[in-house]
C-alpha cells in the first residue's frame, strides 16, 4: 500500500500536476487519437462534428430558400427537393441539435461538477463513434443518391415498403438506431456523473442550473428515445422482413407510427431546449453578477418542463380524427407547458433587474433567445388550441413557429454559450467586435427570414412543398425570407472567421475570463487532462465567488486514474474509484455495430454474423487488462 | 382412516375423469358424426306430406338433363342398388376425357347412349352403352378459341348437356350454344351470344323446355352483364334474352311483374340502384341452374354476383344481382324477383338450384321451391309469388344476422361489412359461399335435401377496382380458411320441412361434387380427394367408397342400362374455383391464389392429380 | 389572414383575433420588463428587498400566466363547441372525396345512388349548406385543407375521418394537401367554389350527365384514340367504354377550372402541354408519357375540349 | 488557480468500491433497466394499441400461442432466481469460491431457456409476415430473447473473469451483484410479456 | 497529406459519385424513343422455351430499380393483373411466382408476352400499356419469384398479407439456360 502516490501536502503543485499528467494523458499521436477516453476530447469532437452538420444543415437549407425564393421554380427537382428537406429535418434534429447539446454537456458537465472525468468514459467514447458512422451513413447515401426523402418524421405508409421503395428510408432508420445507441449512452453517463461525480459539498441545491437542465434532460432522452428506436425498428422491421405493424389492411395502423415517433419527437423538442436554459441560466448569471433568482422555482420548473413534455404529443395530430375529448386534454397540457417557461423567462429578467448586466456578447444572445423565443413560444401556444392548430398544423405557420422556438430558444443560447466557453475549450478569447457583427446578422437575418413565414402560413402556404403557384400573395415573402437566409449566411460566416481567427492566436484566456461563479472556471483554460489538482470542494452554489483560496480534498491516487464517488443527494465522499484507461476497443466495437446496422439493411443475415465480431469487440473492452492494480484485492 | 378414504375417493374420482376423456376421444373421433342420434324421426313416412312434385317425365330409367328433371330432384327410382348391396358396387367401365381440368358435368343417359360435354375444349362423347366397353360411337369438336380460357374465372369447367327431341343442347366456353343430332352427332345449328372480349364465358347446363333452350352467362368477375336468353330449340333463334341489370325493358320487367316485397318494387331499378353507369359493368349472372314448373309456364333461376365484389364502390341494391327470378317461358316476361342478398357484400351469388317441392308450411301444404343458398340459409319460398317461407341457417353463418322474413331483407352484421383499405376477418360463410354451384338432392323416401357444401370462413380486404374490358374486375383480395370444426366441407341432410339438419357428414376438403339420391335409399357424393361415396340417406352411414383418379367435383347420375341393370356414373378431374390449385397448377405459396383459395387448399396438390375420367359402376354379378 | 369563407374560417378569425391580443399582451410585457431591467441596469441590484419584491411578482406573475391560459383554453374549446353546435350531425350533402397520389376523387353521395356524381380535383359547394366530407385514402396519408374555409383533416389509409363544413361566403378558393405525400406534394391542390344553391345544382345536374359525344371530325378521332389508347386503361369518362378508375375521371374535363390537380390552369395550351409531357409537367406522377405524333395530339386534346 | 488552494481534508481512507447505489455500475445498469423497461413498455403500448384494431385476439382462424414451451421456460426462469440470489449474496460477502461455482450454475441453467425459446417461436401459431397480431407477438418475444442473450454473455464473461486473477477484484464481485440485478429486470419483464403472449389471447374474446 | 494523395482522395470521391445508385432514382420520364419493343425470336424445336436474344439493356435498368419495380407494382394491381394471376400464386392465369414459364421468364420475353399477348387467354396490351409501364410490369413480375437483386426488392405491399416476403425467398432464377453458342447464331 505504501508504494501509493496520493496528492496532499506533500504532493503538490508542478510535481503533482506533471505525474497527473502522466497518469492522464492520452497516448501521443493517431492512436492517442483514437484511442481517448478524456471527456474534453469526446466532447470537443462531438462539438465539431455537431457543428460540422450544423453547416451542412445550413447549405440545406440555402438549397431549399433558392428554389422557393420564386414561384415555379425549375431550379431542384422535386424528388432532390424532397430528399433536401429530409435531409435537412434529420441532420439538424438527430445530428446536430440534440448532439450538440449533449456533446455540450460533455465537455463541460464534468468540469462544472469539479471531476475528472465522465462516468463511463469509453461507453463515451464508443457513443461518439456511433455516432459519427450513423452521421456518415446518412450523408454518405445522401451524396450518393440514396438520401431518405420522406421526411424528418417519416409518416408511414408513405416511409413504407410500398411508397418509398429502395434503400432509402432503411439508411435513415438504422441512422436513428446508431444515433440512439449514441444519445442513450450519453444520458446515462451525464446521468451518473451528474449524481455520483460531483465534488464533495455540491448538494443537489447547490447545483448550478445548467446541471440541472442536463440531468433533467437526460433523464427525459433515456424515456424518450426508445420509443423512436422503436418505432424506426418497427419501420425497418416492415420494410425488410414484411411485418405489418404500419398495414392498415392487417390491421397494423399509420397512427401507431405518429403516435410512437410523436412520444419521442415531442419531448424532443425539451431536450434541445432544456441545455438551452441551462445556458441562459449560466450566462445571465455571470453577466449580471448574480444567482438567478428563485433558484427552486427554477429547479421545479425545469422538473415541470421535462414532465409535462410526455403528455402533450397529440397536438402533433390534431388533424387525424382522433377522438375530440383527448384533444382537450392535451390542448390544455400543451397550454400548461407554457407555465415553467413563463417562470423561467420571469426569473431571468428579474435577476437582470437586481444584477448588473454587462453587455458582452453571449449575454447579447440571451436577450435575442427572449425576444424570438418568447414569440416562439407564444406562437405555440396558439398552435395548442385545437381550430388554430386544424389551420396552422403543416404550413409555414408552424415553419416560423418551430424556427423561432429552436433557433430562437436553441440555438441562440447555443452560440451564446460557445462564445461563453470559447476560452475554456481553447484558452483563447473570442474576439467581441466580430462576435457582435455575427450576433446582429444572425439575429437580423433569423427575423428576415422567420417572421415572413408566419404570414405565409396565414395565408395558406403549406409545407414541405418543392414550388408554389404564382399570384398566391406568397411571393414576396418568400422572397424576403429568402434574402433572410442569405443574412443568416452572413452572420454564420463571420461567426466561423471570428472562430478561424482567434484559433490562430496563442492562448491567452486566464482560467475565469467573465469572473463566473462555477467550478469549471476554476480548472485551467484548457483544462489540464485530469481536469483538477486536487479535487474541489463545494461550500454555495457559487463557490468561485466565496471568498478565500478554493478549499480542496487530497488523498487520491496520482500514480493510477482514479476519481472520487459522492454521495447521490449530499454529495459526501464515498469512494474512490478507478477510471478506465483509454483503449481502442470503443472504436473497434463501434466499427463491428456498423458493420451490423448498415449489413442489416441488405440481409437481415446480417444481424445474426455481424454479433460474432460485435461480441468479440466488446469482451476485448470489458476484459480488464494488465494484472490488478486497484485495492483491495480479495483473498 | 378418513385420509384413507379421502385417498380412495380421490383415486375413483380420477379414474372416473380418465375413463370418460378416453369414451368422449373415442366417439367423437368415429365419423361420420351424425347430428342427432338416431332415430330419425322427420321421414315423408311419419310427417306424411312431404313429397317431390315430378314434374318432368315419369322416370324412365334415362337422365335427360343435369337435375333429372325440371323440379331439379336428382332422384332416381331405381331401388337395384340399395343400401343392402352397394358394398358389392364395382367400376363396370371408365372412359377417359383426355382433359385435365375440372369435370363438373352430369353425363347424360338417353336411349342406351351416353352423352359427356368435356370442359375446355368442350368436346362432346357419345358412347355406346348396349356394346361392352361402352365404346365411342361419335365425337363433336366445337373448337371454341383458346383465348376464352383467359376470361374463364374459375377454371374451364362446363356443368353439361340438355337433351331433347333427339338433340343435345351444351354451351361453348366462347359463347356458343350448339344443338346436335344425338343419333349422328351433326352440328344442327349454334347460335353465338356473347363476346369473349369482354370477359363474357358460358358454363352452365342449359334447360330444354316447351321448345326452348334456356342458357345464361357467366363473368360476374369481369364486369359482365349477367341474362338469360331462351333460344329456339329448332333454329337456334333468340326467342328471348333477359338482362339483371339495366333498364325494365331490358330486364323484361313489365306488367306481369309482381315481386312480394316492396324492396324489389319500382322502376328501372336496374339503373337506379346503381351510381352513375355501374350498371353496365354490373354482373348478375345467370350461370347457374334453372328449374321448370309446367304448371305456371314459370322458368326458376337467380342471378349471380354483381361486380366488381368490393361493395363500396357499388352504393345501393344492385338490382338484379344475387336474386331469384321467375319468368315466363314464352316470353321472358318476369313474374317476380326476389333478391336474397341486396347490396351484395360476400360474392354471395344467388344461382343455386332451386328444387321444386310441395310441403307443409305451418300446417298448409304450399307450392314451394327450396334453395339452399350461397350466403348460408336454407331458403323455402313460394314458387308461385316470391314470399320467402322460411330462411334457416345451415351452417355457421357470421356474416348475416338473419333474414327479415318481413321485409324479405337479408340482415348484414355491420361487424363484418368490408371496409376498403382493412382486412375484415372471420366472414362465415367466405365467398364460394355456405354451398356452392354443386347442387344438392331431395329424395322423396325421407323428405330431406341433401346437401353437399363448405364450411369456410375468410378474410377479406378490398380496394377500388377499375374496370377494364376483358380483365378481373374485383377490388378484393381475399383468404378462405376452415371454419368452426377444422373441416372444410360437409355433407348435409336438411329437413326442409322442421329448417333443421339430421345429420351430417364433415369432410376435410369442402364438397364440390354433386348429390343424387336413389330409391335404394342411398345417396352419392364425391370428394375433392377423389372418393366416391355411397351413403345411407337416413342415417348418413358410409356405405361404400370407391377412390377415383382425380378429385371429384361432377355431378352423379344414375340409369338404367340397355342390359335393365341400374348404373351409377360420375366424372372425375378435380378442378373449379377451389380445384383450379391443382389443374392450373397454381402457386399455393399465395394465399390468395384462386382468389382466395391458395392457402385452403395448400394441401389439395397432395391429395390428388389433375386428370379426367367417367367412372360407372354397377353391381358386381 | 385566409379564413372567413365558412363557420370554421370566422370562428378562427375571432379566436385568433383572442389570441393575438392575449399573447400580444403578454409578450409586449416580457420585452418593456427585459429592456427596462437592462436598461435601469442594477438599480435593485444585490438587495433583499428586490428579492423579496421579485418573488412576490413571480407569484403575481405566475397568476397572470395562468389565467392567460385559461382563458385562451376555454376560448377555444367554446369556439369548437359553437362549430359543431352549428352544423347538424347529418348535414344534408355528403361528398366523398378519396386522396390518391396526387389527385382528389370526389363524389357527392345520394340516396339515389344513381344520382351520385363523381368528379376529380374539383369541388363545389352550395353556399350556406352544412355539407359533411368523407374523407378517406387510397395510398398514403393526405390533408383536406380549403384555407378560406378553414379546418383541416387527414385522409389515412384504413380510416374514414369526417369534417363538416358550413360555407359562408360565395367565391372561388383553393384547397390543398397538407400533408407531406410524397413527390408531388406541392401539386396536390383542389379547386373549390361556393356557389349560390341555384347554381350548384345547375352544375350537379350538368355534371351527371354523361360525356359529350364529340362534335367534329377532328374530336371523333380523339375518341377513338382515347377509347382505343392508353387512356382507357386509367381514366373514365360516362356514357363511354372508358370506365377505369386508376386516374381521374373526365367526363367533364373541360368544365374544370385545371388541370392535374391544380397543376395547370385549364387552357387549350396547357391540355397540350399535358398529354404530350406529363413527366416534364408533373414529375413523378402516374400518368405515363404516350407519344402521341402532332396528329394524334390534336385529335385528343380537340376531343378533350369538347368534354364540358 | 490564482486563490491558490486550502486543503481541508483527505479522501485516502476512503474505500475503492461499494455495493449497490453506492456504485457507479449500479446507476449504469438502472439506466440501462429503465431504457430497456421503456422499450417493454413502449412495446405494451403498442400490443394493446394493435388488439384495439383488431376484431378478435388472435384474429381469426389463428389459435393463440401453445402454452407449453412458454409456461416451462416461465417456470425455468422463475427457478433461476434461486442461483441468482445465491451469487448476488455470496458476492456481496466476496465469497469467491460460490460465486464461481453458483456462475457455472447460472451460465448453464440459461441454456435450456434458449432451447425453450426456440420452442416457444415455434408455437406461437402465426408468422410476423401474417398481420400486425404476429408481428407484434414477435416483437416481445424477440425483444426479450435478446435480454436473455444480452445478459447470458455477461454472465459467461464474468464466468470466465471470475477464474482468473481478475476475480479477486473487490469490483469485479460489485459487477457480479449487478449482474445479477439486471438478470432479475429479465425475468420480471418477461413474467409481464408471458402474460401477453399466453394468456391475454386466451382472456379476450 | 501529400498533394497526390489528395489527388487520389479525389479521384475516388468522383468515382464514387459517378457509380451513384441509380437504383434508388425516381426515373419517371421515359425516353421520348420510338417503340421497339423486344421480339425475341422462338425456337423451331423448342417452342415453349424461347432463344435468347441479345440482351435489351433496358432489363437490367429497370430490374435493378426500386422505383421502376414499384411502379410494375401499382400497375400489377390497377391493371387488374393481380385479378387473374393473384398475388404470384395465380388463378385464371398461371402462377407468377413458381419456377414454370410457359413463355420465357427473361425481362425481354415478359415483355414480349405482356405487349403481344398469348394464346391460352393472356390479353395483349399493346396499346393499353406504354412501353415504359411494360417494362416496370416486368421488372415486378421477376421480383414475384425473387429474381432480381434482393437490396431492390421490397418486402410487402400496403395490401392484404398474401405471401411470405419476397425479400426473404431463396429462389434461383430460373429461365432455362441455353445451350452456349445459340446467341450469336440464332438470329
Amino acid at each position: 500500500m505504501t508504494g501509493i502516490a496520493r496528492d496532499g501536502e506533500a504532493l503538490k503543485g508542478a510535481e503533482l500536476e506533471g505525474r497527473l499528467d502522466r497518469t492522464w494523458r492520452p497516448a501521443p499521436g493517431l492512436w492517442g487519437w483514437l484511442t481517448t477516453v478524456d471527456h474534453k476530447d469526446i466532447g470537443r469532437r462531438y462539438i465539431y462534428t455537431a457543428m460540422t452538420f450544423l453547416i451542412l444543415g445550413s447549405i440545406l437549407s440555402v438549397a431549399m430558400r433558392l428554389q422557393l425564393a420564386r414561384p415555379e421554380s425549375g431550379l431542384i427537382s422535386p424528388a432532390r427537393y424532397n430528399q433536401i428537406f429530409t435531409m435537412h429535418g434529420t441532420t439538424m434534429m438527430f445530428l446536430f441539435a440534440v448532439p450538440v447539446m449533449e456533446a455540450a454537456a460533455i465537455y463541460v458537465i464534468p468540469l462544472m461538477m469539479g471531476t475528472r472525468n465522465i462516468a463511463f468514459p469509453r461507453l463515451n467514447a464508443f457513443s461518439y463513434w456511433t455516432y459519427l458512422f450513423g452521421a456518415l451513413l446518412l450523408w454518405v447515401g445522401f451524396v450518393l443518391n440514396v438520401g431518405p426523402d420522406a421526411g424528418w418524421f417519416m409518416y408511414t405508409p408513405l416511409s413504407g415498403p410500398q411508397f418509398s421503395p429502395g434503400k432509402r428510408t432503411d439508411i435513415w432508420a438504422q441512422m436513428i438506431t446508431f444515433t440512439e445507441v449514441a444519445g442513450l449512452a450519453v444520458a446515462i453517463e451525464l446521468t451518473a456523473t451528474i449524481l455520483k461525480f460531483r465534488a464533495p459539498g455540491m448538494s443537489l441545491n447547490r447545483m448550478p442550473l445548467y446541471a440541472w437542465a442536463i440531468l433533467v434532460t437526460s433523464i427525459m432522452i433515456i424515456l424518450s428515445l426508445p420509443a423512436v428506436a422503436l418505432c424506426s425498428g418497427m419501420l425497418i422491421a416492415d420494410r425488410l422482413i414484411g411485418t405489418q405493424f404500419f398495414n392498415p389492411f392487417e390491421h397494423g395502423d399509420p397512427l401507431l407510427w405518429q403516435h410512437l415517433f410523436w412520444f419521442f419527437a415531442h419531448p424532443e423538442v425539451y431536450i434541445i431546449f432544456l441545455p438551452a436554459t441551462g445556458f441562459v441560466s449560466q450566462i445571465v448569471e455571470t453577466f449580471t453578477g448574480r444567482p438567478v433568482i428563485a433558484y427552486p422555482a427554477m429547479v421545479l420548473a425545469v422538473v415541470a418542463t421535462g414532465f409535462l413534455s410526455f403528455g402533450v404529443w397529440v397536438h402533433h395530430m390534431f388533424a387525424t380524427g382522433l377522438p375530440r375529448l383527448g384533444y382537450d386534454f392535451y390542448t390544455a397540457a400543451t397550454m400548461a407547458v407554457a407555465i415553467p417557461a413563463s417562470i423561467q423567462i420571469f426569473c431571468w429578467i428579474a435577476t437582470m433587474w437586481l444584477g448588473k448586466p454587462r453587455y458582452a456578447t453571449p449575454f447579447l444572445y440571451v436577450i435575442a433567445f427572449i425576444v424570438t423565443f418568447v414569440i416562439g413560444g407564444l406562437s405555440g401556444v396558439m398552435v395548442a388550441s385545437v381550430p388554430l392548430d386544424l389551420q396552422f398544423h403543416d404550413t409555414y405557420f408552424v415553419v416560423a413557429h418551430f424556427h423561432y422556438v429552436l433557433v430562437g430558444g436553441a440555438v441562440f443560447p447555443l452560440l451564446g454559450a460557445l462564445t461563453y466557453w470559447f476560452p475554456k475549450f481553447s484558452g483563447r478569447m473570442l474576439s467581441e467586435g466580430l462576435g457582435k457583427l455575427a450576433f446582429w446578422l444572425i439575429f437580423l437575418g433569423f427575423n428576415i427570414a422567420f417572421f415572413p413565414m408566419h404570414i405565409t402560413g396565414m395565408l395558406g402556404m403549406p409545407r414541405r412543398v418543392y414550388t408554389y403557384p404564382a399570384n398566391m400573395g406568397w411571393d414576396g415573402l418568400n422572397m424576403l425570407s429568402s434574402i433572410g437566409v442569405g443574412v443568416i449566411v452572413l452572420g454564420g460566416l463571420v461567426f466561423l472567421a471570428n472562430v478561424a481567427l482567434t484559433l490562430r492566436r496563442p492562448r491567452d484566456a486566464a482560467p475565469n475570463p467573465w469572473n463566473a461563479a462555477s467550478l469549471e472556471w476554476a480548472a485551467a483554460s484548457p483544462p489540464p487532462p485530469y481536469n483538477f489538482p486536487h479535487v474541489p470542494v463545494v461550500r454555495s452554489a457559487t463557490p468561485l465567488w466565496e471568498q478565500g483560496p478554493l478549499p480542496v480534498m487530497t488523498g487520491l491516487r496520482v500514480d493510477d486514474r482514479e476519481l472520487l464517488i459522492t454521495t447521490a443527494i449530499d454529495a459526501r465522499p464515498d469512494i474512490r474509484y478507478p477510471s478506465p484507461e483509454g483503449t481502442i476497443w470503443p472504436l473497434l466495437s463501434a466499427i463491428a455495430l456498423a458493420a451490423l446496422f448498415i449489413g442489416s439493411i441488405f440481409t437481415p443475415w446480417a444481424v445474426v454474423i455481424g454479433l460474432a465480431p460485435l461480441g468479440v469487440a466488446f469482451l476485448a473492452w470489458f476484459w480488464p487488462k494488465g494484472s490488478p492494480t486497484a485495492e483491495p484485492v480479495i483473498e | 382412516m378418513k385420509k384413507q378414504r379421502l385417498v380412495a375417493m380421490l383415486a375413483a374420482a380420477a379414474a372416473l375423469l380418465v375413463i370418460s376423456a378416453i369414451a368422449i376421444i373415442v366417439v367423437r373421433s368415429r365419423a361420420p358424426q351424425p347430428v342427432a342420434q338416431a332415430p330419425l324421426t322427420p321421414y315423408a313416412g311419419s310427417s306424411g306430406a312431404v313429397t317431390a312434385r315430378s314434374v318432368g317425365d315419369g322416370d324412365d330409367g334415362q337422365w335427360t338433363m343435369a337435375a333429372k328433371n325440371f323440379a331439379s330432384t336428382r332422384f332416381s327410382t331405381a331401388t337395384e342398388i340399395n343400401t343392402a348391396n352397394v358394398s358389392r358396387l364395382k367400376v363396370a367401365f371408365t372412359f377417359s376425357t383426355g382433359v385435365a381440368k375440372g369435370h363438373e358435368a352430369a353425363p347424360l343417359v338417353v336411349g342406351g347412349t351416353m352423352y359427356i360435354v368435356a370442359p375446355f375444349p368442350n368436346n362432346v362423347y357419345a358412347l355406346d352403352l348396349t356394346k361392352p366397353g361402352a365404346p365411342t360411337k361419335w365425337t363433336y369438336k366445337p373448337r371454341p378459341l383458346s383465348a376464352a380460357q383467359g376470361v374463364a374465372c374459375c377454371d374451364v369447367v362446363n356443368r353439361g348437356a340438355a337433351y331433347a327431341n333427339g338433340r343435345i343442347f351444351f354451351n361453348t366456353l366462347d359463347n356458343r350454344t350448339i344443338a346436335l343430332d344425338a343419333a349422328t352427332g351433326k352440328e344442327l345449328w349454334q347460335t353465338k351470344l356473347g363476346e369473349i372480349n369482354l370477359g363474357e364465358t358460358m358454363t352452365m347446363a342449359p334447360l330444354v323446355a316447351e321448345g326452348k333452350v334456356i342458357v345464361g352467362n357467366s363473368g360476374g368477375e369481369l364486369g359482365v352483364r349477367g341474362w338469360l336468353a331462351a333460344l329456339d330449340a329448332d333454329s337456334g333463334k333468340i326467342a328471348w334474352r333477359a338482362y339483371a341489370t339495366g333498364p325494365d325493358k331490358d330486364v323484361l320487367i313489365g306488367n306481369g311483374y309482381h315481386p312480394f316485397y316492396a324492396m324489389d318494387r319500382g322502376r328501372d331499378l336496374g339503373v337506379t340502384t346503381w351510381p352513375p353507369e355501374a350498371w353496365k359493368q354490373g354482373g348478375g349472372n345467370a350461370w347457374g341452374w334453372v328449374s321448370y314448373d309446367p304448371k305456371t309456364r314459370l322458368v326458376f333461376y337467380g342471378t349471380g354476383n354483381p361486380g366488381p365484389w368490393n361493395p363500396e364502390q357499388r352504393p345501393g341494391d344492385n338490382k338484379f344481382t344475387t336474386g331469384v327470378f321467375a319468368r315466363d317461358i314464352d316470353t321472358g316476361a318476369a313474374r317476380w324477383y326476389y333478391q336474397t342478398s341486396p347490396h351484395d357484400l360476400f360474392d354471395h351469388d344467388s344461382v343455386n338450384e332451386q328444387i321444386l317441392l310441395d310441403m307443409p308450411v305451418k300446417g298448409r301444404m304450399r307450392e314451394v321451391m327450396v334453395r339452399p343458398e350461397r350466403n348460408g340459409y336454407f331458403y323455402v319460398m313460394d314458387r308461385g309469388t316470391g314470399e320467402v317461407l322460411s330462411a334457416t341457417p345451415f351452417g355457421h353463418v357470421t356474416a348475416y344476422k338473419g333474414v327479415d322474413l318481413k321485409s324479405g331483407r337479408l340482415i348484414p352484421n355491420p361487424a363484418m361489412e368490408p371496409r376498403e383499405g382493412q382486412v375484415v376477418r372471420g366472414i362465415c360463410p367466405s365467398a364460394p359461399g355456405m354451398k356452392d354451384w354443386n347442387p344438392a338432392a331431395f329424395s322423396p323416401l325421407t323428405g330431406l335435401v341433401y346437401i353437399p357444401h363448405n364450411n369456410l370462413c375468410m378474410d377479406w380486404g378490398s380496394y377500388e377496382a377499375s374496370y377494364i374490358a376483358g380483365t378481373p374486375y374485383v377490388g378484393a383480395d381475399v383468404k378462405y380458411y376452415a371454419g368452426p370444426g377444422g373441416n372444410r366441407g360437409v355433407f348435409t341432410a336438411w329437413d326442409p320441412v322442421r329448417g333443421r339438419p339430421v345429420w351430417e357428414i364433415k369432410e376435410d376438403l369442402p364438397v364440390w361434387s354433386g348429390a343424387l339420391t336413389t330409391a335404394g335409399g342411398l345417396v352419392f357424393y364425391g370428394t375433392m380427394d377423389g372418393w366416391f361415396k355411397a351413403v345411407d340417406q337416413r342415417s348418413g352411414k358410409l356405405l361404400w367408397q370407391f377412390k377415383t383418379g382425380s378429385g371429384i367435383i361432377g355431378q352423379p347420375i344414375s340409369y338404367r342400362g340397355p342390359d335393365g341393370h341400374q348404373y351409377v356414373a360420375v366424372l372425375a378431374g378435380v378442378g373449379g374455383w377451389p380445384g383450379a390449385i391443382v389443374s392450373n397448377n397454381l402457386n399455393t405459396a399465395d394465399a390468395t391464389a384462386a382468389n382466395g383459395w391458395g392457402v385452403a387448399m395448400a394441401d389439395l396438390p397432395q391429395k390428388t392429380t389433375a386428370g379426367g375420367m367417367l367412372y360407372v359402376f354397377s353391381l358386381s354379378r | 389572414m385566409t379564413g372567413g369563407g365558412g363557420l370554421q374560417g370566422e370562428q378562427f378569425n375571432r379566436l385568433f383575433t383572442l389570441f393575438m391580443g392575449i399573447t400580444g399582451f403578454f409578450y409586449v410585457l416580457v420585452i418593456v420588463g427585459m429592456l427596462a431591467g437592462i436598461a435601469i441596469r442594477g438599480r435593485a441590484a444585490g438587495t433583499e428587498r428586490g428579492e423579496r419584491l421579485a418573488r412576490t411578482a413571480l407569484l403575481g406573475w405566475i397568476a397572470a400566466v395562468v389565467l392567460g391560459l385559461t382563458v385562451l383554453t376555454v376560448g377555444s374549446y367554446a369556439s369548437e363547441r359553437r362549430v359543431s353546435a352549428a352544423i347538424p350531425a347529418r348535414p344534408p350533402l355528403e361528398v366523398q372525396i378519396t386522396a390518391n397520389q396526387w389527385w382528389w376523387d370526389i363524389t357527392y353521395k345520394n340516396a339515389v345512388p344513381a344520382n351520385e356524381l363523381r368528379t376529380a380535383n374539383e369541388l363545389h359547394l352550395p353556399v350556406g349548406v352544412p355539407v359533411k366530407v368523407t374523407l378517406k385514402s387510397n395510398d398514403v396519408i393526405h390533408s383536406f385543407w380549403i384555407p378560406s374555409l378553414a379546418g383541416k383533416q387527414d385522409l389515412i389509409p384504413g380510416r374514414v375521418n369526417d369534417l363538416l363544413l358550413l360555407p359562408t361566403r360565395t367565391g372561388q378558393f383553393r384547397g390543398q394537401c397538407a400533408e407531406f405525400c410524397g413527390t408531388q406534394h406541392a401539386h396536390m391542390a383542389l379547386d373549390v367554389t361556393v356557389e349560390p344553391v341555384a347554381s350548384f345544382r345547375r352544375w350537379q345536374q350538368a355534371q351527371l350527365a354523361p360525356a359529350a359525344p364529340p362534335s367534329t371530325p377532328l374530336a371523333q378521332a380523339g375518341h377513338d384514340l382515347v377509347m382505343s389508347q392508353q387512356c382507357a386503361s386509367c381514366h373514365a369518362i360516362a356514357g363511354t367504354p372508358a370506365s377505369a378508375r386508376f386516374g381521374p375521371d373526365l367526363t367533364h374535363l373541360a368544365s374544370r377550372r385545371s388541370i392535374a390537380a391544380g397543376t395547370l390552369p385549364m387552357t387549350r395550351g396547357h391540355l397540350y402541354a399535358w398529354i404530350a409531357d406529363p413527366q416534364g409537367v408533373k414529375p413523378g406522377n402516374n400518368m405515363p408519357y404516350i407519344g402521341f405524333d402532332s396528329a394524334k395530339l390534336h385529335a385528343v386534346v380537340a376531343y378533350l375540349q369538347g368534354l364540358k | 488557480m490564482a486563490d491558490g488552494v486550502r486543503f481541508e481534508g483527505d479522501l485516502a481512507a476512503l474505500p475503492t468500491h461499494g455495493f449497490g447505489h453506492r456504485s457507479i455500475t449500479w446507476w449504469g445498469i438502472i439506466g440501462f433497466m429503465v431504457v430497456e423497461g421503456m422499450f417493454f413498455a413502449l412495446s405494451f403500448a403498442a400490443y394493446f394499441f394493435i388488439l384495439d384494431k383488431e376484431q378478435t385476439w388472435p384474429p381469426a382462424p389463428l389459435a393463440p400461442p401453445d402454452l407449453l414451451a412458454g409456461s416451462l421456460l416461465t417456470i425455468l426462469i422463475l427457478l433461476t432466481e434461486i442461483p441468482n440470489s445465491w451469487i448476488k449474496r455470496a458476492a456481496e460477502r466476496y465469497d469467491l469460491a460460490t460465486v464461481r461455482k453458483g456462475l457455472v450454475v447460472m451460465s448453464a441453467a440459461v441454456i435450456p431457456l434458449f432451447v425453450l425459446r426456440g420452442f416457444e417461436f415455434a408455437s406461437l401459431n402465426v408468422s410476423w409476415t401474417d398481420n400486425a397480431y404476429g408481428s407484434v407477438m414477435w416483437l416481445l418475444l424477440f425483444l426479450h430473447t435478446t435480454h436473455l442473450v444480452t445478459d447470458w454473455g455477461d454472465t459467461l464473461v464474468l464466468t470466465a473473469l471470475m477464474f482468473t486473477e481478475h476475480g479477486k477484484e473487490a469490483n469485479r464481485f460489485v459487477d457480479t451483484s449487478e449482474n445479477a440485478l439486471y438478470w432479475r429486470f429479465v425475468w420480471l419483464s418477461w413474467l409481464l410479456i408471458y402474460l401477453l403472449i399466453y394468456w391475454v389471447p386466451r382472456w379476450l374474446p | 497529406m501529400s498533394s497526390r494523395c489528395r489527388a487520389r482522395l479525389a479521384a475516388l470521391a468522383a468515382l464514387a459519385l459517378l457509380s451513384a445508385c441509380d437504383r434508388e432514382e425516381r426515373q419517371s420520364r421515359a425516353q421520348p424513343v420510338p417503340e421497339t419493343l423486344p421480339t425475341p425470336r422462338q425456337s423451331i424445336l423448342q417452342p415453349g422455351v424461347p432463344a435468347r436474344t441479345a440482351a435489351d439493356p433496358r432489363a437490367r435498368a429497370y430490374e435493378n430499380n426500386s422505383y421502376q419495380m414499384s411502379q410494375g407494382q401499382l400497375l400489377y394491381q390497377k391493371m387488374n393483373c393481380s385479378g387473374c394471376h393473384a398475388h404470384g400464386g395465380g388463378g385464371m392465369g398461371p402462377a407468377l411466382s413458381d419456377a414454370e414459364w410457359r413463355y420465357g421468364g427473361s425481362m425481354e420475353e415478359i415483355v414480349a408476352t405482356i405487349d403481344q399477348g398469348r394464346p391460352n387467354g393472356m390479353p395483349s396490351w399493346r396499346g393499353k400499356l406504354t412501353e415504359q409501364q411494360m417494362w416496370q410490369l416486368a421488372a415486378y413480375v421477376r421480383s414475384l419469384s425473387a429474381q432480381p437483386r434482393q437490396d431492390v426488392l421490397s418486402s410487402r405491399p400496403d395490401a392484404p398479407s398474401s405471401t411470405e416476403p419476397a425479400t426473404l425467398q431463396s429462389r434461383q432464377p430460373v429461365v432455362p439456360s441455353s445451350p452456349a453458342g445459340v446467341q450469336g447464331t440464332s438470329r
